[in-house]
């Protein structure tokens, strides 16, 4: 269900999910002329085109125009400037770009202090996402080898334990919401608060304070607790369930023997 | 004299109620070789007026109706108190109740009790499989889950495979070209009381042909080769010195009962997603197939039937011959012997088909 | 030998079916004397049949839910192919087999038929009359019209005044404090099934009565003072040199059959809507209440029974007595004399009760 | 069922309703202080209450402070300029002042020669319409005494006969559709047909223009005679289930009478 004021983060996942559907049944999935051309070029310009195959961007159909413009179905023209291409950002209109979908995600960046340093040798988005190769965002992300580019890890580090355990609760719970739903069970309740959190969780990841990630992990993993305990109330009472099951079958299997016995009597 | 007695006393001097007691209960006798397969018909009695019970339970909450029907089942499920269990009572008694007809049907098969002069038995008892196999398919789409909608499109699909009509009843069945709202409203009065009707007449056909007609006693390898009535009179099988039907074979009914109930409460509580794949827990989308969208187990093998032939007429011809010769084998099989193990060419055929629906049934599950 | 002819044969060796007819249709022997007020449980028990058929046929558009079931109805009367026909003769259907059964039910109480030893058929056949008009209050709310709403509000309200349980039982009739949705599904699944089988059962138990006491001989101003059974034992009246019941009375019964049907389509063509009013074609919104709400026809003697007692619960009570009292005549009224006008006491009491019930509904109509 | 885009008359009307319902719903239909004193004033600052008493604004809840402003309910202040209270509307306002609720029509009638000679010897709403003890809007309005008051009545006798009839079909379909509703026929299409062409038939009234009244009123009839016509089929249709039905019931008592005689053989 969808709530009365939409967020951005489901704005962004309504509009992936509604390009998905219509790539998907239009099916012209992967076939554009800027995949044509740059697919058959060496070097750095074909270089790009298998890396984004490999992308989170290829699975959700999310072309090369979208971030470099230009126009993919005519050939011809595709690169000119009044069909919108864009070429290679520059480094400072970089957030901006990936900001045209990840709306949420490019506020929280530019207010943090990684934001507030572009340009300035600050880190940009691709500097820990990459750019053709984007992956799904994980807390991998975060790791010595990245951070340690430009500052200690020490920060970053606290940062990323706080954060894994929320990651993992959030894996979990949906697990088991799935589970539950597989089974007939209500869980739209459930489900929207685990949404929720998980958007929450979300923001932090731009957020580069280490004291306001602890925090907002713990308030976090308090909401995500609740439904955990839901959950558990569910399976509790599927196990209550399970003992006056066993009790009845008990009886019914004991009246069966009564029903024998008392008709061996009769028949002798 | 007590009270009881009194009341007894004036009930008989109006109704006469000793000589219905005397005739339907401790003076009908049973041959004293009766065994417990015997029972099955009160099991299946009994677990049709299960199916009656919580299906009028379930009418209260449930809501016939494309928008609202997915919605009301989850309510049953979720809220109701007590709902999760009259619903899955009757999801799962139907299925249990196919399996116990199929039993009931291999008992009276391998006993041979179809035969002269029971033909009218087994041709009523053959129709009742199917009413209910029926029944249970059109309860099927009821829940309007994915799994409903798709297991329904494909199986109302193989009825268009008839020549001539068959396009024009598909969508008589359906209520339209697609199933769909229509539809849902014609399975649910049909559901509902259209075949609960036909069911309990054929029921009480079933049992007048029984009464009529006396029980059979199970064969023996001692039977006579020839059967006592050959003649072209009427007789019944009075089982004279046997055991009366009540207490005493009440009473082996009442254990069959009791262990069908603790099967059904089994899986109910322990195993309740036996009869339910994931499909079944999401709303029905017609824009939307899902992968692997099975019937349930006991029509696999007609499904599979349908599959193996290159073409859907052939395939609905083999079943219809198969149908056929199941329903009229009394006409055939007309030798005298009852005993199974003096009958190898029956044994051969009967476990062969057996076998033949199983493989089938695995297969269509598998494939 | 003709193929039907065979066929009976043949039936005939499995089931001695020609026992069965003689027992049930031609050896089957009514008084000379019967009157054609005997055909009318033919009759009810035909309209029944019709309230049954053209129910389920309403089942496949109605829709039992509070948003939709006014809209279905009126698509059902409108759009859908002899909608309007069907749903008709179900709604006339209704009010007539109500007309009937007082019919039935006053030929029975002016023949004495109810007497000994013939009680349990008239406490059976009053308690379906009840049922039938329980069943009928229950279709009353299923079009969710504003009649049926706040007829129903008015209806359910009445039980709560009970003593103790009174409140509670409101509740669990209307599923919450108000007539609402929650009513809707409760009084669907009662309607379309609870109670269609209670009243099924007891029309077997009423019929099996009639057949194991023998039906009854019309009185006549020659009778014998005393009755011919007054031993302690059960008699069956075989009425020796009386007609057959088929084909003769079975004619009688079809004529009256066929003249209930003209009635029947009289009503649904030339004045079909003799038991509606506005208020059935406006859809239910409960927060405006209509001016003038009346139950059905039926129920008007006690509606007015309750409004002229200062307190609903003396109403209830008056109503109860009065209802206990018929049900319970044959034992209140034990003497031996059957013909009507040999027993004054018994004409006016009975004249003076149907007076005052035709009084009351005219006064509960007009007020 | 009412429409997408909602027109000014129907805009009017629920707003009509709406404060019906209020004032019903609060009870203070009648009070007010205006009423109180003025009612109790004798000669003409009292005049005016009966005749609002009698008028259709007072059928529905439509009170003084409506058109002359002020606040009914403060007694002491209710005729203070700062209460909003305007007195009695110089003539150029008159069409204003009613127009606040009668948007459309004031439109029109800006439109018309009526209105374009406002101030300058022309009618306002009240010359027709009466001031206080205005009444229900109805062809009876257009009569030679109020016409002739400013010109001769030629040209509105034209409008009034072109127009009567579209009246009084309008009302007869009103009524035959009303009793069809109570039937349980389905009307809902009729009935908007009929809503949609009295709207636009109610526009023709401050329009004075003869030859389009004329025009518009052949067209609007020639609607209502389509709506007509479907009545007419249902109407038709229920006459030959009659048909149908008789020959029904003739064929069932024929029925009755052949079983009879069939018994009577057997009886004997």
């Amino acid at each position: 269900m969808i709530p009365v004021r939409i967020s951005a983060p489901i704005r962004i996942l309504a509009t992936l999910l509604f390009s998905l559907a219509v790539s998907v049944a239009t099916g012209h999935a992967q076939e554009n002329s800027c995949v044509t051309c740059h697919g058959a070029m060496p070097g750095k310009y074909g270089a790009p085109v298998p890396l984004w195959k490999s992308s989170i961007h290829a699975e959700n159909n999310v072309f090369c125009h979208e971030c470099h413009g230009g126009d993919p179905k005519d050939l011809g023209n595709a690169m000119k400037p009044d069909r919108g291409f864009k070429g290679v950002p520059k480094e400072t209109a970089i957030p901006e770009t990936c900001g045209r979908c990840h709306v949420g995600v490019l506020k929280d960046f530019l207010g943090s202090a990684h934001g507030k340093r572009l340009g300035s040798g600050g880190p940009t988005c691709v500097t820990c996402h990459g750019n053709h190769a984007v992956k799904k965002a994980s807390l991998e992300i975060i790791n010595e080898k990245t951070c340690t580019k430009c500052h200690t890890y020490e920060r970053a580090r606290l940062m990323k334990q706080a954060m894994q355990e929320t990651e993992g609760m959030i894996t979990t719970l949906d697990a088991r919401i799935e589970s539950l739903k597989l089974q007939g069970k209500a869980s739209e309740t459930m489900e929207q608060g685990l949404f929720n959190a998980r958007n929450r969780f979300h923001t932090l990841f731009h957020n580069v304070i280490a004291e306001k990630v602890r925090s907002e992990s713990a308030a976090i993993k308090k909401d995500l607790g609740t439904i955990g305990a839901q959950i558990d109330a569910i399976e509790q009472a599927e196990q209550k369930r399970k003992m006056v099951g066993a009790a009845a079958i008990g009886g019914l299997l004991l009246a069966a023997l009564l029903f024998r016995l008392l008709g061996k009597t009769y028949d002798n | 004299m007590t009270l009881v007695r009194k009341l007894y006393d004036w009930v008989e001097v109006r109704l006469g109620i000793s000589e219905v007691i005397e005739k339907e209960m401790t003076g009908y006798l049973l041959p004293r070789t009766i065994n417990n397969w015997y029972s099955l018909g009160s099991v299946l009695l009994f677990a049709f007026t299960l199916q009656v019970i919580s299906g009028i339970l379930l009418l209260i909450y449930y809501v016939p109706d494309a928008d609202k029907a997915f919605k009301s089942v989850s309510v049953i499920m979720n809220e109701i108190p007590f709902g999760w269990l009259i619903r899955l009572c009757h999801a799962v008694g139907s299925n249990l109740m196919v399996a116990t007809l199929f039993l009931h049907m291999f008992s009276v098969l391998f006993m041979g009790s179809y035969k002269k002069p029971r033909e009218l038995q087994w041709v009523s008892g053959f129709t009742l499989l199917n009413l209910v196999m029926g029944i249970s398919l059109t309860g099927y789409l009821l829940p309007w889950s994915q799994l409903s909608f798709w297991a329904t499109t494909v199986a109302t699909n193989s009825v268009g495979a008839i020549p001539v009509i068959g396009e024009y009843l598909v969508e008589f069945v359906r209520g339209g070209k697609l199933v769909g709202p229509p539809t849902l409203g014609r399975f649910f009065a049909v559901h509902v009381a259209v075949l609960p009707l036909v069911i309990a007449g054929l029921i009480g056909a079933h049992l007048f042909f029984l009464k009529r007609t006396g029980i059979s006693a199970p064969p023996t390898r001692n039977d006579p080769a020839t059967t006592t009535r050959q003649g072209s009179s009427y007789h019944y099988d009075k089982h004279e010195g046997g055991i009366p039907f009540f207490p005493n074979f009440f009473l082996h009914d009442m254990t069959s009962v009791s262990i069908y109930m603790a099967c059904l409460l089994g899986v109910v509580f322990f195993s309740p997603y036996l009869f339910f794949t994931p499909d079944s827990f999401v709303p029905a989308n017609p824009f939307q197939t899902p992968a692997h969208i099975k019937p349930e187990w006991y029509f696999l093998a007609n499904y599979q039937i349908l599959k193996i032939f290159p073409s859907e007429i052939i395939g609905l011809t083999v079943q219809g011959a198969g149908m056929t010769f199941i329903a009229l084998l009394p006409f055939v099989d007309r030798g005298d012997g009852r005993y199974p193990l003096k009958r190898p060419l029956f044994m051969v055929c009967s476990l062969g088909g057996i076998a033949m629906f199983i493989a089938l049934s695995i297969w269509g599950h598998l494939s």
